[in-house]
């Protein structure tokens, strides 16, 4: 079994019009740039794009809206240091917005790569968010039912992989990743290093290889909080 | 009414069959018991990678006796080994991979299939001790429900059926049976017939079966080496 | 009406004032920007282990400027360090900890806090670019929810009113309330004020509340050190 | 902080009777056999008993039923190569009985943990584990609505452990430990040593301290299945 692939152009390849991408990171930190970049360089149009917020300066998931590559973006946290990108897309009419709480942003990712179509839970319970959900009362407490959150591909940004799909994280650039490549048809993964089968250690396996379809090595990959703190634009 | 004992295909030589159609690369759960087998016909040049409810991806067969670590088992509680690139990770994790559609096939036992594609395999009606494991997931799940089975019970009764009368552990979730006479397929509400024993007869094998045998004109040998 | 500006306290103040009551040992989420104030006055010899959304449990302060590690940020996107014990996991585990009210304090800032509870802070309604982040999860599961706020806003409008006019983010969840004049505890649908600025009288605190404050006869002294 | 304890006894001394109480384990890997057996000396009555199985020989979960501790198993699979303890207890209507799939055994137990008080699942649909349970649609498949599972105590079993409670596990004795830590209002693990604040990579940490209650260490500690194989009674 191999799914390393040689480049980030073959890594994306598959990825065309009107598909939905969620792309792992919190903020900077786990943003897989390099792959996002690759599928700028592609000019795709009308993703819906899942991420926890909606870029930063003109670099990444920012990038991606000003481009024209996002028809609508799902998240839970739209503002940056410098979401103009967004802001303006938005303001215009020309990007769809759906606002997920955060928890609820994470547990419908996780459902959907766990087989749970719809779930409950306390948060948003009475606030426009709930709008048009059905509330249900467990114990005594109301509840909101949140539905799963399917994508056809995940962009994700790992530390170690190996030809198995196994992948490892580093530090809190793990956030999303996981639950992300979970969640989607194909998950297609940037790793700083490729190890053998048996590289890593099976104890520290944070997702393992059957959620994972492609891994692509970029070794010294930059970091979008760099890349927006030096004024980058991108392409 | 005859179970063709003397011709059937031993347990052995029904794992072989299923593990033909099992591909390279491919996720696969193995039931606890008989099904376990069919990693041990795995067809050269191909590297499935076997799930265990308990939380192991990518493990291989058993140690050598005194060799067994007790925290290393399978969903049996049989000792095994690791291949490279194995991983360990917790229950709702391991079925996560299971009920989130991620394992290619399963293949699992059966007390009875229906031509429905139901599957009744984890309890024999009132009085026994019930017992369900995680079959009850695996079958609603998994993208490929398969059963390996003789074809008929020890007391001669068809384990396929019009509609099961034992217990059902899922509805409408297998599409191929490897069984100890032929291989049948459930398409449609029906079962196929793809493959039978040679010394067999169509007729032979429908006196056996207890919902209608349908082809769709191509009956293939079921062949299998000794084993 | 007044402000009160000239004997206000400071944010940092009304952190510090929050921060004494979190207890040793406790798990404490802090809100993005003023509420993250808290943690920088932790009361000597108590050890509380703070939890960011983004998936770390026991941070510590930022890094000095020059070593920050990008990959190690808090839920405001700053650079944090690690304390001896801390843990990394994702999205789906760290709202586990949140949503399975495993969190002991969480310390949010408000634009209006409703005397039945109801909190609004993270919209100010039609127009604005809605951005909820894990508000939402935090007041509806953590074991006790408090405020830190301005008692009134730059206009001099109260924050604290009898029903929130601003899109709610959690209905019934705050129990807490320390401002610049005054600690309020919500309690069965009442501000029930605990402590004032000692210039301050209770019909001055009551002008510049929006809903009514009821007492149990104890009213302590608001005491803060000079920050 | 420091969650840890010098004696078994002391780690379950809070239990009492009527108590639910998850325990760790699948068959014997991974089952916290000495904080069981604890347990059996304190000769609390009437507790309902969460685990994958319900006890083998007559050590760990078996003697527990012996001792009459038990009065509910929920489990997914009652027997195992010598259930004689447990059938008996079952057979004479000392042992009230809920089997349950063991991927909805898990996701109840993990729902619990995460604040979910409900879920839907595909697993069980159209058969008797079913019955009563409310069925829902969703995209043309049909699945049933499952409620979380709660305990008052968790006895699990980690591999190492910190003063934070922190916990590793050591290969598949993870199993439902990671996850009964969560679900339970007062989880106490044994660890098979216990290392300083720190010294557990943050990277490798399986269960963060924040559900764990309880450390106690007991290096060395006996496998059920190698107990089971000489033939032990307890007491």
């Amino acid at each position: 079994m191999d799914k390393t692939v040689a480049t980030l152009a073959e890594a994306v390849a598959d990825i065309s019009d009107g598909a939905t991408v969620m792309i792992g990171g919190f903020g900077g930190s786990g943003a897989p740039i390099e792959l996002i970049h690759a599928l700028i360089d592609r000019r795709v149009k009308g993703l819906t794009v899942i991420n926890n917020n909606a870029g930063n300066g003109h670099v990444g998931i920012a990038s991606m809206i000003e481009n024209g590559l996002v028809a609508k973006m799902i998240c839970s946290f739209p503002r940056s240091s410098d979401p103009v990108a967004f802001t303006e897309a938005y303001k215009s009419g020309r990007l769809e917005l759906e606002v997920v709480p955060q928890g609820t942003l994470a547990e419908r990712i996780r459902a959907a790569g766990a087989g749970i179509p719809a779930f409950y839970t306390a948060t948003s319970y009475g606030t426009e968010l709930a709008e048009g959900k059905p509330v249900e009362e467990f114990d005594g407490k109301h509840y909101v039912r949140e539905r799963w959150l399917k994508a056809d591909f995940a962009l994700i940004k790992g530390e170690l992989g190996d030809p198995m799909g196994n992948l490892t994280y580093r530090m809190a650039a793990r956030n999303f990743n996981p639950i992300m490549a979970m969640a989607a048809t194909k998950t297609i993964a940037q790793v700083s290093r490729i190890v053998p089968a048996g590289g890593i250690d099976p104890e520290q396996v944070i997702s393992p290889g059957i959620f994972v379809d492609t891994v692509v090595e970029i070794p010294n990959p930059v970091q979008e909080e760099v890349l927006f703190r030096e004024g980058a634009v991108y392409p | 009414m005859t179970s063709f004992d003397d011709i059937k295909l031993s347990n052995a030589q029904i794992a072989w069959r299923a593990a033909q159609d099992i591909e390279d690369g491919a996720y696969v759960n193995l039931g606890i018991g008989f099904p376990e087998m069919v990693a041990q016909y795995t067809v050269e040049g191909r590297t499935p990678v076997f799930h265990t409810e308990n939380g192991v991806l990518g493990f291989g067969p058993a140690p050598a006796p005194g060799e067994e670590d007790w925290d290393l088992i399978n969903a049996g509680k049989k000792a095994i080994t690791l291949k490279p690139g194995a991983a360990f990770f917790h229950h709702a994790d391991s079925f996560a991979m299971v009920r989130g559609g991620h394992l290619d096939v399963a293949i699992l036992g059966a007390f009875q299939v229906a031509e429905n594609g139901d599957l009744a395999n984890w309890s024999t009606g009132k009085g026994s001790i019930p017992a369900v494991g995680g079959a009850m997931d695996l079958v609603q799940s998994a993208k490929r429900v398969a059963v390996v089975t003789d074809h008929v019970t020890k007391k001669g009764e068809p384990k396929l059926v019009d509609r099961c009368s034992m217990p059902l552990t899922g509805v409408a979730c297998v599409t191929r049976i490897y069984t100890s006479l032929a291989v049948v397929d459930i398409e449609g509400g029906h079962f196929v017939l793809r493959e039978k024993l040679p010394q067999l007869s169509f007729d032979d094998l429908q006196s056996v079966t207890g919902g209608e045998l349908k082809t769709d004109g191509r009956i293939a040998d079921l062949a299998v080496p000794t084993l």
